[in-house]
C-alpha cells in the first residue's frame, strides 16, 4: 500500500481498474477489492489534507486487448491508472494506453488453486519442463522450497514438514507417500539429471500450431 | 424516475418532549425526493394507520419513511398499512427516533432525529419491492437410523400423514437401541412390527447415504444398498443415528495377562448386564455387583439412567449386594431423583469418589478400591461382576454423514453445533433435523420430546406441500458472478448452489427456500455480484452518506 | 470529520439491545448513529471505510455473542473483517479513528452502552494524544 | 604436511574431522588461530559454505588458509548460491590450489539466513552436484567439453539419520551413494540406535563408503530445547536434557563435552561407524578437550 | 384433514406456552394465549444474559426472540390478565369461560408515552411503566396506590392520555372460548427461600436468591455492591435450595447450570472475586456444558457439602456453617454475599386449575401425566401439558416440551377430525 500511495502522490484523478476473472476469483482484484482500494486511497489522501478523485472499473479479462479497450473514455478522463489485474493485465493496459502511466496494485505471486475458502496454494511454476509425471503429480519445482529434483533436503522437520515453515508440507515427503501408495517408489529412486531451466526462453511466447 | 417519498412522523402522543417536531418536519421536507411530511401522533393505533394509508394514496407515494418507535415491533404492522394502500411492504423504511434517540438521550435531540430521518430517506429512495411466491416441496421424509429414535420418528410421521423412508446401515432394524438405556420393558420389537406394517413407511436396511444434494423441500439423495444405487427425493432429512458406548477399561484398570481371562468374564457393559438380567437360564447369579460411572465423561445421563435401572433390577431379580462408585449422580432428568432414592431405599450402596477407583483382580474376583468421600477412607469391595464405566461416542459414520450434508458437529463430535438458536432439533441447514442421542447426551424423556419436536417442525414445513417465500430477496447477478464459489463455501445455511440461469454460464444460485437472509454472501462476494434487497450495498452506503450531508 | 460514530447493529442482538437501553433510559453518546443489519456478517470492509470517508470518527460493528450467532459464523467473519479493515487503516497511517467489534446479546443493554462509551473513550484519548 | 584425506579414509581405523567456521569479515586471524590449534589433532578440517545462509568469508578462501598452514581442508559446496557454471569454476580453482576434498551439500534455504531477500539458485541439487564432480574427475565439464589438466576430488556428502519420516531421506542417501561418494558426514546424532540403523542401511548399498557420525556438543537445556525446536533433523533425547539440567551452573560446556566424548567412545568401541565429524560451532578452541576426554589424543 | 379453523387454548405464556402457541400458529391453527399477568414471557423473560466473552448457552436471548415472534403472530391471540373460570365439553369442543381482570389501560392503545405518569399526583406514582423487557409494553395502573380507587375524584391521567387508553369504567370481562384442545403451560413458582429460615433469606440483606441475582444482572448489567456498600469479594452459592429434600423429591435441573454460569459471569467481570459453590451432586450433563464446567473447575471453588446455617455478624459478614463431607466434619467459612440457588416448585394455584380442568396432580405437586414416558398427556383427553408445570425443565427443554405438546395437539385433533368424518 505504501508503494501505491507513493506512486499516486502526483495525481489528482486516477482510474482503479480491476479484472473480472482470475484475480476476482482469488480475492485480489475484483469489484470488491477495487472499491476497498479506492476508498483506502481517498482516505489516505484526505488524511494528508489533499484530495483524489477515483473512478472505478472492472474489465472482464484485463489480459484481452479488446476488453480493456472498452475503458478508453474512462482512461482518457484520468491522469493515471491503477490496475488490480495480474502482471499480464497490467502490461496489456499499459500497452494499450501508452500515454498514461499504469501502476500495478497487485503483486502476482503464483499460479495456484483454492485449498479451502480463502486459502490458495501454489501448484505450478510454469517452468515449461513438466516434471509431474515422475513425482505422482506433485510439483517439486514450486512446492519444494528449494525446487530439488532428487529428493528431500536434510532440513525436513518432524512429521515431514518443510525446513522453512512448519505449516507447509515437505513436497518430497508428499511425493514419497503418494508414490508409495501407487507402488511406484522406483520413480523416486531414479537419478534425475539437472533440470533444463531454459525450456521456455524468457520472455515466454507460445504460438498455437493448431488452427 | 425519482422516487416520491412520504415521511410520517409520530411524536408518540407528545411523549417525545426532547424533539421539536415542527422544526424537524420542516428540515426533513427539504430533503431531495420528499414529497410530503405528515405528523401523526398515534401511528400505532388503527386511526393513525388509516390516516397514514390515506396520506399514501392522496400523494400517491411510492416510498414511505416512518419516524417513530423501534421497528422491532411496529415495522410489520406498518408494512401492512403500505400493502393496504397498494404499495409493497418492503418500500417502508423506519427511523427509530424513540428508543434510539428521544429516550436514549437527555436534552434536545431534534438534530439527531433529523439525521436519523435523513438516513432513512436516503435508504428509502433505493428500496425495491420483493415478491412472495408459493414453492412446491417434496413431502417425503428421510429418517437415517434404525434405532429407537429413528423408528419412533417414522411412526409419528406416518400418524400425521407424511411418508418416510427408514435408512438403516445394519441388516435389521433395532440392532442399536441404546437410547432405551435402562428403560426395561420398553418394547422396541412391537414398534418395529408397527413400522413394517405401515404403508407410509419404507424400510431400507443395510443401506448407506452416498451423496446428498439440494436443499429443504428438494433434497436428492443417493443410497447404496447391497451394491446397487438408489436415488430418491425428499423434502426433509432427519438424522436419528443414536450413539455408541465403549467400556472405559483403560481407566483405573491394570491387569496382568493371566487376569485378563477372568476379567473378560467378570467385567461387563450395561447392555450385557441387561442381557443377563433377562436371561432366564443364567447359571450363577452374581452375589455382589459393582458399578462404576461418571468419572472420565461428564456427560453421563444415559449411563446414570442405565445404572439406576439395572441396579434396581439386579436387586429385585437376584437380590445381589450392589455398590455404585460415581462422582456425581446426574439426576437432572425426569424421575431420576425418584429412581435414585428408590435404589438407596432398597439397599443399593452409593459411594461418591472424587477420583476414579482402582480396579484389580483378586483371586477370581474383581476388587474395586476407592476413597469414598463420606467415609473419607479407602474402601475395597470385592465383587463377582463389575459393570465398568462406559463412555459415550457418536456412532461411526457420523463425521462422514455430517460432511456429506455439510452440517456442523459439536465439540465432542456429535451432531448439532453448540448454538442455542438451534436447540432442540434444528441444524444450521434448513430441512435437516437432529433427533435423540445422536446430538448428545440426553435421557429417554428428552429423546421423546426431541422426536415430537422434529415431527412438528417438519409437519408445519411440508404438510401443505408448498411454502411461501420471498423471491430473489438475495440474488446473484448473472452478469457479474464469476462462479468463484466463495459464497457457496461461506453460506452458513448451505443455501447456495452452482447452477445455470436458462442454460447460460454456471453461476451461484441462491435458493430462496433455504436462504435465511443473513447477507454474509453479499459481503464476501469478490465481484460484488450479490444483491440483498433491503440491505444492498448502495442502500447501506446511502445511510452513511446522510452523516456527511448534515 | 463530524464526530459521528457509525454503529452497524445486528438486528438479532445489538439493535434490540439498543432499544432496551432506551427503554431503561440508559444514556450513551448522542454522536452514535445506528445502522441496522441482518447480521454482523453482512458488514463489509468497504462499509466501514466509507463511513470513515464520510467523516465518521469511529465505526462500531456489533454482533451476537461468540457462539450464539443466528447465522453461526456471521459474527466471526465480522470480527475478521474488522481486523482486516484496521490493518488497511494502519497501512495508510490513519489512527485515532478506531474500527472496533463488540459481541453482545439482545438482553444486554448495559453491554451496548459500555461499547458506545468505550469507543468514545478511545477516540478522546487518541485525540488528546495528538 | 598432512596426509591426504583419501589415504586417511582408506588406512585409519577411526577418522576424526572437525570444522573451522569462517569469519564474518576480512580479518581471518581467528580462523588461522583455530587452524593452528586443530590441524594436527584431526584428519580433516571442514569449512562451511555460508552456513545457514549467513554470508561469510568464503569456504574456498578458508580452505586455502588451511592448506597454507599445513592442514587438510574439506571444501563444503552448496547449491544455494551458485549455478552450475560458478560451481564448476570454483572447483577448478580449488583443485588447482591443492584442495582435493569436497563435501557436496544442498544448502540451507535462504529464508533462514541474513539475506532473506536474495534469489536462491538451486540450479542443481546435492545428488546432481555429486554427479557433477565425477564428471569433472572424468576430465569433462557438464556440457561435455574436454578439460585441460586432470582433476581428482575425494567426494563426500551429508545425511540426516534422525529425520522423520526417514524413508524419503534414505532414498536420497541411496541416490547419493549410487552417484558415488567416499564418505558421509551425518547430521548431529544423539541416539546410538538411530545411527546403527542408518549405518546398516548404508552398508546394504555400499560397503566401502566411510560413515562419519556428526557430533554437536549440547551445552545447556536452553540450547537443547532450541535445537529440538528449530534445527530440523536433530532430536535430543530427554535423558540427555535431564542430565544437562542436573549439571551445576556454569559447568554446562564441560558437561556437553563429557556427553559428546562418551558418545564418541561408544561409537568407536562398538564400531558403529568409521569416524566422527565434530561440530562445535563458536567453540572450536575446545574441540581438543573432547578428543582428549574421548581418548582420541 | 383440515385444521385451519380449529382453535387451541394455551394456558400460560411462559416460554413453553409460547413455544406451543408458535408451533400451532405456524401450522395454521388459531391460538388463544392466556396469561394471568399483565405481560407475557413468564419467569424466563426476566433472566439475564450470562455470556462472558463467549455465549454460555443460557438461552435467555432465545426467550426474547420467541416472545417477539408470538406477539407478532397473526394466528396467536393474546389474553393478558386472564384466568380460566370454568371448563366443560370434551376433546374437539371444549368451552372455556375466561375472566379478564381489568387493567384500566388498554394495551392496544397505550403507546407508552409516559404523559400519565408525569401528571399522576400520588407518590409513589400509581401509574407507571412496566419492566423494560415487558411485552406488551403497556403502562400499569396500581389500584392500591391510585387515589381514584380511594374514592377521590381524579382523572388527570385520563385527561393527559393522547390515545384515550385509560378507562376506569371497565369491569372484569367474562368471555367464552370454544377450543378443540387445551395446552396447560402454567409454569412454576420459584421456591420461597424464607422456608429455609436457618439460611437467613429475608433477614440478612446480603443473602439473595439466584433469581434476585438474575434480575440484578439484567437490570444493572453487573453485580450490585452488597448493602454494606462494598464490592463483593467473596461469594458463596448454595445449591439444592428447595430441591432434592424432604419436601421436594426431585432435582430442579436448572440450579447447577445457572449457578455455575452466574459464577462464571462474576469471575469474568471481576476475576479476583472468590466464588464457592456448595453442592450435593453437580449436574454437568447437557450440550456444551461439560466444557463450560471444565473451564471454571480451577477458578471456582467447589465444595461437596450442605450448609446448615448462615449467620450475619456485626460487620455484615456472613458466616456459613456447613458439613464438608470430604472432611466429614462441620466447618465454618465467611462470605460477604450468599446466593441461594432456589429451585423450581409447583405453582401454589395448581390445585385450583387442576380442579377446574379435572386433571390430576402428581404427589410432588406438579401436574400428573397419564402414563410414564408420555410427559405431555393428562388423564383428560385433549388437555396436554407443556413445560415446568409438569416437572422441572431448563429453557431449551421447556421449549422442546412446548413444541412436543403442540405436535400432540395436531395428532389428536387430526385423529379426532378423521374419526368424525369416518362416523
Amino acid at each position: 500500500m505504501e508503494e501505491i500511495k507513493q506512486a499516486m502522490a502526483l495525481y489528482k484523478k486516477v482510474l482503479v481498474a480491476g479484472c473480472g476473472t482470475c484475480v476476482t476469483v482469488c480475492w485480489a482484484g475484483g469489484e470488491k477489492e477495487v472499491g476497498i482500494l479506492a476508498s483506502q486511497l481517498r482516505l489516505a489522501r484526505s488524511a494528508e489534507g489533499s484530495e483524489i478523485v477515483t473512478l472505478e472499473a472492472i474489465v472482464e479479462r484485463q489480459c484481452e486487448k479488446e476488453m480493456v479497450a472498452e475503458l478508453k473514455d474512462k482512461v482518457t478522463e484520468v491522469e493515471a491508472v491503477l490496475s488490480l489485474a495480474c502482471g499480464s493485465g497490467v502490461q496489456v493496459m499499459a500497452e494499450l494506453f501508452e500515454d498514461k502511466p499504469v501502476f500495478p496494485a497487485v503483486n502476482t505471486t503464483f499460479i495456484g488453486m483454492p485449498e479451502k475458502e480463502g486459502l490458495w496454494v501454489e501448484m505450478c511454476g510454469a517452468c515449461g519442463d513438466c516434471f509431474l509425471d515422475r513425482t505422482g503429480g506433485i510439483c517439486p519445482i514450486v512446492r519444494c522450497a528449494k525446487g530439488l529434483l532428487n529428493g528431500p533436503c536434510g532440513g525436513t522437520r518432524k512429521g515431514g514438514k518443510c525446513e522453512i515453515d512448519p505449516d507447509k508440507d515437505c513436497a518430497w515427503v508428499l511425493v514419497y507417500r503418494r508414490l508409495e501408495k501407487q507402488g511406484r517408489l522406483d520413480l523416486m529412486r531414479q537419478y534425475y539429471t539437472p533440470k533444463n531451466f531454459r525450456a521456455v526462453k524468457r520472455p515466454g511466447r507460445v504460438q498455437a500450431t493448431k488452427a | 424516475m425519482e422516487a416520491k417519498i412520504g415521511v410520517f412522523l409520530c411524536n408518540c402522543g407528545g411523549g417525545m418532549k426532547n424533539i421539536d417536531f415542527d422544526a424537524a418536519g420542516a428540515k426533513v421536507a427539504k430533503i431531495r425526493g420528499v414529497a410530503c411530511v405528515d405528523l401523526i401522533s398515534d401511528l400505532c393505533l388503527e386511526e393513525g394507520r388509516e390516516k397514514m394509508a390515506a396520506g399514501i394514496r392522496a400523494e400517491n407515494l411510492d416510498r414511505v419513511v416512518v419516524a417513530a418507535c423501534s421497528p422491532e415491533f411496529k415495522e410489520h404492522v406498518l408494512g401492512q398499512v403500505l400493502e393496504n394502500a397498494g404499495l409493497d411492504g418492503h418500500l417502508l423504511c423506519m427511523a427509530n427516533i424513540r428508543e434510539q434517540c428521544s429516550w436514549a438521550h437527555e436534552g434536545d435531540v431534534t438534530e439527531k432525529a433529523v439525521e436519523l430521518m435523513n438516513m432513512a430517506v436516503n435508504k428509502a429512495r433505493l428500496l425495491q419491492p420483493v415478491e412472495k411466491q408459493d414453492i412446491a416441496v417434496d413431502r417425503e421424509v428421510l429418517v437415517v437410523g434404525g434405532g429407537f429414535s429413528a423408528v419412533a420418528s417414522a411412526l409419528q410421521f406416518s400418524r400425521v400423514g407424511l411418508r418416510s423412508t427408514l435408512l438403516e446401515k445394519e441388516v435389521v432394524l433395532g440392532t442399536a437401541t441404546r437410547e432405551l438405556e435402562g428403560l426395561h420393558g420398553f418394547d422396541i420389537c412391537s414398534m418395529i412390527d408397527a413400522v413394517e406394517g405401515d404403508t407410509n413407511i419404507e424400510i431400507l436396511t443395510s443401506g448407506r447415504m452416498t451423496t446428498a444434494k439440494g436443499t429443504i423441500g428438494d433434497f436428492t439423495v443417493t443410497i447404496t444398498k447391497e451394491g446397487e444405487e438408489i436415488s430418491r427425493k425428499y423434502g426433509a432429512i432427519v438424522l436419528a443415528t443414536g450413539y455408541r458406548t465403549e467400556l472405559a477399561l483403560g481407566s483405573g484398570l491394570e491387569l496382568r495377562a493371566d487376569e485378563e481371562a477372568i476379567s473378560r468374564a467378570k467385567i461387563v457393559s450395561q447392555e450385557q448386564l441387561f442381557g443377563m438380567l433377562n436371561d432366564p437360564f443364567i447359571d450363577t447369579k452374581p452375589k455382589t455387583i459393582g458399578f462404576v460411572f461418571g468419572f472420565s465423561d461428564e456427560n453421563s445421563r444415559f449411563p446414570t439412567l442405565a445404572t439406576l435401572n439395572n441396579a434396581l433390577a439386579a436387586k429385585k431379580e437376584w437380590d445381589s449386594e450392589i455398590y455404585v462408585f460415581c462422582k456425581d449422580v446426574e439426576v437432572d432428568s425426569e424421575g431420576v431423583e425418584k429412581l435414585y432414592r428408590e435404589a438407596r431405599e432398597c439397599g443399593v450402596v452409593f459411594l461418591k469418589c472424587e477420583v476414579l477407583p482402582r480396579i484389580a483382580v483378586d483371586n477370581g474376583r474383581i476388587a474395586i478400591e476407592a476413597e469414598d468421600v463420606f467415609l473419607g477412607e479407602d474402601t475395597i469391595v470385592a465383587c463377582d461382576l463389575l459393570v465398568a464405566e462406559e463412555l459415550l461416542f457418536p456412532t461411526e459414520g457420523t463425521a462422514a454423514l455430517s460432511s456429506l450434508l455439510n452440517i456442523l458437529l459439536d465439540s465432542r463430535g456429535f451432531y448439532q453445533d453448540e448454538n442455542v438458536h438451534l436447540y432442540p432439533v434444528a441444524s444450521e441447514k434448513k430441512g435437516v433435523f437432529l433427533v435423540g442421542g445422536c446430538r448428545g447426551d440426553l435421557d429417554t424423556g428428552r429423546v421423546l420430546t426431541d422426536i415430537s419436536s422434529a415431527v412438528m417442525s417438519i409437519d408445519k414445513l411440508l404438510l401443505s406441500g408448498t411454502i411461501t417465500v420471498e423471491i430473489e430477496r438475495v440474488k446473484a447477478d448473472p452478469q457479474k458472478c464469476v462462479a468463484c464459489l466463495t459464497c457457496i463455501r461461506v453460506c452458513p445455511h448451505g443455501a447456495i448452489q452452482l447452477g445455470r440461469v436458462d442454460g447460460g454460464k454456471e453461476i451461484a444460485v441462491i435458493v430462496d427456500l433455504a436462504c435465511d437472509a443473513c447477507g454474509i454472501c453479499a459481503a464476501v462476494c469478490p465481484a460484488k455480484a450479490i444483491d440483498f434487497q433491503g440491505y444492498r450495498d448502495d442502500q447501506l452506503l446511502a445511510q452513511i452518506e446522510a452523516i456527511e450531508e448534515s | 470529520m463530524n464526530g459521528r460514530i457509525i454503529a452497524f447493529c445486528c438486528e438479532h442482538s445489538a439493535y434490540p439491545a439498543a432499544d432496551l437501553a432506551g427503554k431503561l433510559g440508559l444514556h450513551y453518546p448522542e454522536t452514535l448513529r445506528i445502522i441496522r443489519v441482518p447480521c454482523a456478517g453482512r458488514v463489509d470492509v468497504i462499509h466501514m471505510l466509507r463511513a470513515l470517508e464520510k467523516g465518521a470518527s469511529a465505526v462500531l460493528v456489533l454482533g451476537c455473542e461468540d457462539g450464539a450467532c443466528h447465522h453461526i459464523t456471521g459474527n466471526i467473519r465480522a470480527r475478521e473483517r474488522v481486523k482486516h479493515c484496521d490493518m488497511l487503516l494502519r497501512e495508510i497511517g490513519i489512527d485515532g479513528r478506531p474500527v472496533v467489534m463488540f459481541n453482545l446479546s439482545p438482553n444486554a443493554p448495559h453491554k451496548f452502552v459500555k461499547a458506545a462509551n468505550e469507543i468514545t473513550k478511545i477516540i478522546k484519548e487518541s485525540r488528546e494524544a495528538r | 604436511m598432512a596426509t591426504p584425506f583419501r589415504e586417511v579414509l582408506k588406512t585409519k581405523g577411526f577418522v576424526v574431522t572437525t570444522e573451522v567456521g569462517p569469519d564474518k569479515g576480512s580479518n581471518v586471524s581467528k580462523a588461522i588461530e583455530h587452524i593452528g590449534l586443530l590441524k594436527d589433532k584431526v584428519d580433516g578440517l571442514n569449512v562451511t559454505d555460508n552456513q545457514s545462509s549467513v554470508m561469510r568469508y568464503p569456504s574456498l578462501g578458508t580452505c586455502l588458509l588451511i592448506k597454507e598452514h599445513g592442514g587438510e581442508p574439506v571444501l563444503q559446496v552448496t547449491c544455494r548460491d551458485r549455478n552450475r557454471l560458478a560451481i564448476q569454476a570454483d572447483l577448478l580453482f580449488a583443485y588447482s590450489r591443492g584442495i582435493s576434498n569436497v563435501l557436496c551439500l544442498t544448502g540451507d534455504s535462504i529464508d533462514v539466513g541474513d539475506h532473506k531477500e536474495a534469489k536462491q539458485v538451486f540450479d542443481l541439487d546435492s545428488v546432481q552436484l555429486i554427479h557433477l564432480v565425477h564428471t569433472l574427475n572424468s576430465g569433462k565439464d557438464m556440457a561435455g567439453n574436454e578439460l585441460s589438466g586432470g582433476i581428482d576430488f575425494c567426494i563426500g556428502t551429508s545425511a540426516s539419520p534422525s529425520s522423520d519420516p526417514l524413508e524419503p531421506q534414505l532414498i536420497k542417501v541411496e541416490k547419493k551413494l549410487k552417484a558415488g561418494v567416499s564418505f558421509i558426514q551425518t547430521q548431529a546424532v544423539y541416539e546410538l540406535d538411530e545411527l546403527k540403523r542408518f549405518a546398516e542401511f548404508v552398508r546394504t548399498v555400499d560397503e566401502e563408503v566411510k560413515i562419519l557420525a556428526g557430533i554437536v556438543p549440547v551445552i545447556g537445556v536452553k540450547m537443547a530445547a532450541y535445537m529440538n525446536e528449530n534445527v530440523p533433523g536433530i532430536f535430543i533425547p530427554q535423558r540427555l536434557v535431564d542430565e544437562l539440567a542436573e549439571a551445576p551452573k556454569g559447568t554446562g560446556v564441560s558437561k556437553g563435552i563429557e556427553i559428546s566424548a562418551r558418545m564418541i567412545r561408544q561409537l568407536k568401541e562398538e564400531r558403529v561407524c568409521d569416524g566422527v565429524h565434530i561440530m562445535f560451532i563458536g567453540r572450536e578452541e575446545r574441540v581438543p578437550e573432547i578428543l582428549e576426554v574421548a581418548g582420541l589424543l | 384433514m383440515d385444521l385451519e379453523n380449529k382453535c387451541v387454548l394455551v394456558v400460560g405464556s411462559g416460554i413453553s406456552g409460547i413455544a406451543s402457541a408458535l408451533e400451532l400458529g405456524n401450522a395454521g391453527l388459531h391460538v388463544y394465549l392466556l396469561e394471568k399477568e399483565a405481560a407475557v414471557g413468564g419467569h424466563a423473560a426476566s433472566f439475564c444474559c450470562k455470556a462472558t466473552d463467549v455465549c454460555s448457552g443460557c438461552s435467555a436471548c432465545v426467550v426474547r426472540d420467541k416472545i417477539k415472534e408470538a406477539v407478532l403472530h397473526p394466528q396467536v391471540r393474546l389474553l393478558t390478565n386472564s384466568t380460566i373460570r370454568e371448563l366443560d365439553g370434551k376433546l374437539g369442543d371444549f368451552r372455556v369461560e375466561i375472566t379478564q381482570q381489568p387493567r384500566y389501560i388498554d394495551e392496544e392503545r397505550c403507546i407508552a408515552c409516559g404523559l400519565c405518569t408525569e401528571v399522576c399526583p400520588t407518590e409513589p406514582k400509581a401509574i407507571y411503566p412496566p419492566a423494560a423487557e415487558a411485552t406488551p409494553f403497556s403502562y400499569i395502573l396500581d389500584e392500591g396506590l391510585c387515589v381514584r380507587f380511594k374514592g377521590e375524584k381524579c382523572d388527570l391521567c385520563q385527561e393527559s392520555c393522547p390515545t384515550k387508553a385509560i378507562q376506569f369504567e371497565v369491569k372484569a370481562k367474562e368471555q367464552e372460548l370454544s377450543v378443540g384442545a387445551i395446552i396447560v403451560a402454567t409454569g412454576f413458582d420459584v421456591f420461597d427461600a424464607r422456608e429455609k429460615g436457618s439460611l437467613g433469606y429475608g433477614r440478612y440483606p446480603n443473602v439473595v436468591t439466584g433469581l434476585d441475582l438474575e434480575r440484578t444482572f439484567s437490570r444493572e448489567g453487573y453485580l450490585r455492591p452488597t448493602v454494606s456498600n462494598k464490592e463483593s469479594q467473596n461469594i458463596a452459592f448454595i445449591q439444592c435450595i428447595g430441591s432434592r429434600d424432604q419436601g421436594h423429591g426431585y432435582c430442579s435441573h436448572v440450579c447447577c447450570k445457572y449457578a455455575m454460569k452466574l459464577a462464571g459471569l462474576i469471575k469474568y467481570q471481576s476475576p479476583d472475586t472468590q466464588v464457592t459453590i456448595f453442592y450435593i451432586d453437580l449436574q454437568t450433563a447437557g450440550k456444551g456444558f461439560a466444557q463450560f464446567h471444565e473451564e471454571y473447575k480451577e477458578s471456582i471453588r467447589f465444595v461437596r457439602g450442605v450448609p446448615v446455617e448462615v449467620l450475619q455478624d456485626a460487620s455484615g459478614e456472613l458466616e456459613v456453617k456447613f458439613e464438608d463431607v470430604c472432611q466429614g466434619k462441620v466447618c465454618r467459612d465467611t462470605f460477604d454475599l450468599v446466593v441461594l440457588s432456589v429451585g423450581i416448585s409447583p405453582r401454589k394455584d395448581s390445585w385450583d386449575l387442576a380442579r377446574i380442568l379435572g386433571i390430576n396432580l402428581a404427589d410432588d405437586g406438579f401436574f400428573d401425566i397419564a402414563e410414564p414416558l408420555n410427559s405431555d398427556e393428562t388423564n383428560v383427553d385433549g388437555i396436554l401439558l407443556a413445560g415446568t408445570c409438569q416437572g422441572p425443565r431448563d429453557i431449551p427443554d421447556s421449549i422442546a416440551h412446548g413444541i412436543a405438546a403442540a405436535s400432540k395437539v395436531i395428532h389428536i385433533l387430526s385423529e379426532f377430525a378423521s374419526r368424525r368424518t369416518g362416523s
